[in-house]
């Protein structure tokens, strides 16, 4: 059963993700990438992990995605299709892409996996002590550093988002009677 | 500072209070839904439904119940009919009792299609032939259905009426 | 008025994010068959161009072949909200070309109907502005206490809606036995349920977000456009005809002219709640006070105007409402020009709603009142 | 105190016993599948009904009177009206995204209410990050709504779509946070263990203030999420007509209308299950005998009942306030619901390390 499950997403995520790099039109692109995480979420939840794929669930295809397709929205000429490229460029492309396969199936004939018969649970409590443990083995550090990251990121964003709008909204508001 | 904090407070609560006040408006009719209910079940309650006297809802021609009416033809109402609604086509025919050529009406039209219930008709009538009807369904398939004959058929004028 | 001519090249809203939109003729919120041609950049109207003539039916024309009699059921379907006071404008228009002099007991009838139509003109714009809001809520109580007026208007004119109730020289029927019951019973509920309507709306923080310091109109906007009504007056612009051009029973009965400065949608929406009770008030004054009389002084069966024009300004719910008759001694007038205040009202729309959001301009409209065939005619 | 483990247990043993285990599996999930569906279908035809009422009641009116008895079968006609309907597509709309809007929304309607637990042992995804897994999978629904405002190539639509792209992206953050409150108190993510936390009360008695407070502020921002009034702006009738479903007819508008009376249903299912107690009877400290007349009355009513009650709060919002502006709607958001979450989360924070919760 799970492998039937296994190879559907497999394909799932092969078709999408093929799609969404030559589909022309530039939303049906961002709606294939959200076919391929989903999909990828749904490969945790077939191995168990839980909390990844509820991660991966609202992090990339809830929150990224949404956020492509939303910018999207908000660009011009969405209705625009892109153009076909050169029979050149695609060969070109298409060379590399055979070099790169090749090379990957290489790598992985030659390296060796151990299989796991049944994956760990990942409990939340797993989880959550390893993310804030600030001993060995813990990640409260990188945690720290990402979080400061994104804190300068939002702020950064108020100020350019700030700064705009002083200079854009020339709207009238409401004068002193 | 402490200021700000106290009157972002205030504005939450106040807003609350505002919305809650709202609240209790449709809560109480909620409440007392049963009793307050103002629609109508129109058609199931169509026998007892009592139009107010002065309705106006078509323009009817009164018959006795001798098949009498009382329109002499004299198309004062036609000349009132802001809209041209009502057509009356009279013709002079012998009166079988006195043996006289008079006036008599042979259709009274009515386009309902046209009326706009002014009621000025009613008002134009020296002889009080017509009045309004409290009939508001109106309602018909065809257009030329409300192309309608007011005087039935075989009906003549009151006596009494002309003089 | 120089932003009014927008000579903006075409090729400038292209190079801007701006884009058109199409609101109407059919769409929920413009009260009948107007169109609007928006021209929004995101949700930020930056021009609104209204359309009209899709109900227009040339009722200035048809007043031309009919007589004075006949021109009177016209105005019921211009401003149907407030067809009894443009019956009446109609009627005094003719009443001052031939000099009548009505009966008291007409004029006072007229007033309170003119009243009772102003407020139910004001709980069904009551209704509608939260429908519009969204609280659809407020749709059915408007309707509910308009109801009862109604009701009164049925069993006194014979109809609900389009009355025709005033004849040139009176009134088409003296008044039926329960009316002043009736009116006095509406008057004490009405008292009852207009702080509901506070309590429901104009408490609300939601409502009040909405409105306050919306679409703000300034006085000498309200002036230049010539923008009457509560609308105008909630801008500061004293406008009121039964204060400054009197007519009917207005001189004698005690009511304020409800004046606001703050100009906003707030403000207009608030105007029309104080109209309501200045309403209240008049009713209450006259109509204990109806003296016995005839209904109708005599005149003749047709009508024929004096030679000359004739102007006649009555204050319908919307605004000064102005009959310009040009008679030519024939018993239809030569020319006949109805002012109506929904048309000056709605071209301050573009000026009122620049730099203001979508969903503004919904609460925009819906302060100003409009009542699309009172505009086309 | 009733328990469905053992039914739904004597269910998979007889097919395990009878099938082969594939099969047997395959043939549960079958089952499952096929409940949810009804459930769904069943949910939102009862569900319309019931707003329909409950607002005309509101609005002074009867509401459905006439289909069936008292007009229980009007939304059953609607629905087979619908059905029956033309399905008109808008010339130049995307046609691949404009029928698929419809089913990512329903679709994550659907995952949303295989994660309820209707009674001890009636849920189908027991699953130890449940609150976690819900607000993922509710964050997906969005997508429809942007394709389907996109794709109707309808301006009015793409306003609707817009709107509903900024309130749903933000307005989750408060869901996730006053969520978050009530894992602080009840110390798990999984739903059947967070109702087995509240045996001895519920948390909205028990959690003290900021319980009360998380409870109003989920449902404040739940509602928006979701769509419903006052915060409906991205079907804004007055202003954009029907909003970003303003080109759909029959069933793939019933998709949408269905979508949203469901989630209606969720939202209030997970209120009933974080903050009531979820299908834990009600007791009144050591009354006894009112203790055994509240066990009395089964779990899965239990549930019910507090979600109608929910529900009902839901409805009395939406048929008194009028609808907010989309920028108010953010500023509520991050002037108002954000802070107070934050604050309300460090305030519980405090409040669990004390060890005076529960």
């Amino acid at each position: 059963m799970e492998k039937i499950i296994f190879y559907i997403l497999s394909a799932v995520i092969l078709s999408l993700s093929l799609m969404s790099v030559l589909s022309r039109k530039l939303l049906r692109s961002a709606v294939y990438l959200f076919g391929v995480l989903t999909a990828i979420a749904g490969f945790y939840f077939l191995i168990g992990y839980h909390f990844l794929g509820a991660v991966q669930l609202t992090v990339y295809a809830g929150g990224i995605v949404v956020l492509i397709i939303f910018s999207i929205l908000l660009t011009h000429d969405i209705d625009h299709q892109m153009p076909t490229p050169d029979w050149s460029r695609v060969a070109v492309a298409g060379a590399l892409c055979v070099a790169g396969a090749v090379m990957f199936v290489q790598l992985l004939q030659g390296s060796l996996f151990s299989r796991v018969e049944a994956p760990e649970q990942s409990d939340l409590n797993t989880v959550g002590n390893t993310l804030l443990n600030p001993g060995g083995g813990g990640y409260l550090l990188p945690f720290e550093v990402v979080s400061i990251l994104l804190l300068a990121v939002m702020i950064g964003a108020i100020v350019i988002a700030k700064q705009r709008h002083s200079v854009d909204d020339s709207s009238p508001e409401k004068q002193a009677p | 500072m402490f200021r700000a904090i106290y009157e972002y407070f205030k504005e939450i609560l106040l807003a609350i209070r505002g919305l809650i006040n709202g609240m209790r408006i449709t809560g109480k009719y909620i409440a007392h839904a049963r009793k307050e209910i103002i629609t109508q079940e129109y058609p199931d309650n169509r026998d007892t439904l009592q139009m107010f006297d002065r309705f106006r809802g078509e323009v009817v021609l009164l018959h006795n119940e001798n098949n009498e009416h009382r329109c002499t033809g004299c198309s004062a109402c036609e000349v009132a009919c802001p809209n041209g609604s009502i057509e009356i086509i009279w013709a002079r025919r012998e009166d079988p009792e006195t043996g006289k050529k008079k006036k008599q009406i042979e259709t009274f039209v009515y386009h309902l299609s046209m009326c706009t219930m002014c009621n000025l008709c009613i008002l134009a009538c020296p002889t009080d032939a017509i009045k309004m009807g409290h009939d508001f369904e109106h309602a018909v398939f065809d257009r030329s259905q409300l192309t309608k004959v007011l005087n039935r058929p075989g009906s003549k004028l009151e006596k009494g009426v002309e003089e | 008025m120089s932003d009014q001519l927008d000579l903006a090249p075409a090729t400038d809203l292209l190079t801007s994010q701006e884009y058109f939109v199409n609101m109407g003729p059919q769409h929920p919120s413009t009260h009948g068959v107007l169109r609007l041609v928006l021209t929004i950049d995101g949700e930020i109207i930056r021009k609104v161009e209204p359309h009209i003539g899709y109900i227009h039916r040339s009722i200035e024309k048809m007043c031309e072949k009919d007589t004075y009699r006949q021109i009177v059921h016209l105005t019921d379907r211009m401003d149907y909200l407030s067809c009894h006071i443009n019956n009446e404008a109609v009627c005094l228009a003719v009443e001052q070309a031939l000099q009548i002099e009505v009966p008291e007991r007409v004029k006072v009838i007229r007033t309170i109907i003119d009243e009772l139509t102003r407020l139910a003109s004001h709980q069904l714009w009551w209704g509608v502005m939260g429908m519009d809001l969204g609280a659809i809520t407020s749709f059915l109580y408007g309707f509910r206490d308009r109801e009862m007026i109604n009701d009164i208007f049925e069993e006194t004119c014979g109809a609900r809606l389009t009355m025709n109730y005033n004849v040139p020289g009176g009134l088409m029927f003296d008044i039926h036995p329960n009316f002043q019951k009736r009116t006095k019973d509406f008057v004490a509920h009405f008292k009852t349920k207009l702080p509901e309507y506070d309590q429901l709306l104009s408490d609300n923080p939601i409502f009040r977000a909405r409105t306050e310091g919306i679409g703000y109109m300034s006085k000498e906007d309200a002036v230049a456009y010539g923008v009457t009504g509560p609308s105008g007056r909630a801008s500061g612009f004293a406008c009121d005809v039964r204060k400054r051009h009197p007519y009917g029973m207005y001189p004698q009965v005690d009511f304020k002219e409800v004046l606001m400065t703050d100009g906003d949608c707030f403000a207009r929406y608030k105007a029309r709640i104080l109209e309501m009770w200045e309403s209240l008030r008049i009713i209450e004054q006259l109509i204990d006070n109806i003296p016995e009389g005839d209904f109708q002084a005599p005149t003749k069966q047709v009508i024929k105007l004096p030679k000359g024009e004739f102007y006649q300004r009555v204050e319908t719910a919307r605004g000064d409402f102005g009959v310009y008759i040009i008679s030519d001694g024939n018993k239809s007038p030569y020319r006949l020009k109805f002012r109506s205040p929904g048309f000056s009202n709605l071209f301050v729309l573009d000026k009122v709603a620049r730099g203001s959001k979508l969903a503004d301009l919904v609460a925009i409209m819906s302060t100003f009142d409009y009542v699309m065939p009172d505009i086309d005619r | 105190m009733y328990d469905f483990t053992t039914l739904v247990q004597s269910i998979g043993n007889f097919l395990h016993g009878q099938f082969s285990p594939g099969v047997a599996t395959a043939l549960e999930w079958t089952l499952v599948i096929l409940v949810y569906l009804a459930l769904y279908a069943i949910l939102g035809l009862v569900l319309v009904y019931v707003e329909r009422r409950v607002c005309a009641f509101f609005q002074l009116r009867l509401g459905p009177n006439r289909v069936g008895w008292a007009g229980t079968a009007q939304t059953v006609a609607d629905a087979l009206k619908l059905l029956l309907k033309e399905p008109v597509t808008v010339n130049k709309a995307d046609k691949l995204l404009y029928n698929l809007a419809p089913f990512i929304i329903t679709l994550a309607a659907l995952t949303v209410i295989s994660l309820v637990p209707f009674a001890k042992g009636l849920q189908a995804f027991d699953i130890n990050i449940g609150l976690l897994f819900i607000v993922a999978v509710s964050s997906l629904g969005v997508v429809g709504i942007l394709l389907a405002g996109w794709s109707s190539n309808n301006k009015y639509a793409l306003i609707g779509a817009m709107r509903s792209g900024a309130q749903i992206v933000s307005y989750e953050l408060s869901v996730g946070l006053s969520l978050l409150t009530m894992v602080l108190l009840t110390g798990t993510l999984q739903l059947s263990t967070i109702i087995e936390t509240q045996a001895n009360g519920w948390w909205i008695f028990k959690g003290h203030v900021p319980a009360i407070i998380a409870f109003f502020l989920y449902l404040t921002a739940s509602i928006a999420e979701i769509n419903r009034g006052p915060f409906d702006l991205p079907e804004a009738e007055s202003e954009l007509t029907a909003g970003f479903h303003t080109e759909y007819s029959g069933l793939k508008f019933a998709f949408f209308f269905l979508a949203e009376f469901v989630n209606m249903f969720t939202v209030a299912a997970i209120a009933t299950t974080v903050f009531l107690g979820g299908w834990m009877p009600f007791h009144l400290g050591d009354w006894a005998g009112f203790n055994a007349v509240m066990d009395f009355v089964p779990p899965i009513l239990w549930f019910f009942l507090k979600v109608s009650a929910v529900i009902f709060l839901m409805m009395w919002f939406k048929w008194t306030f009028p609808r907010l502006r989309i920028d108010q709607l953010l500023k509520l958001e991050w002037k108002y619901l954000m802070p107070l979450n934050l604050m309300n989360l460090v305030f519980t924070a405090i409040l669990v390390y004390l060890g005076w919760h529960g």
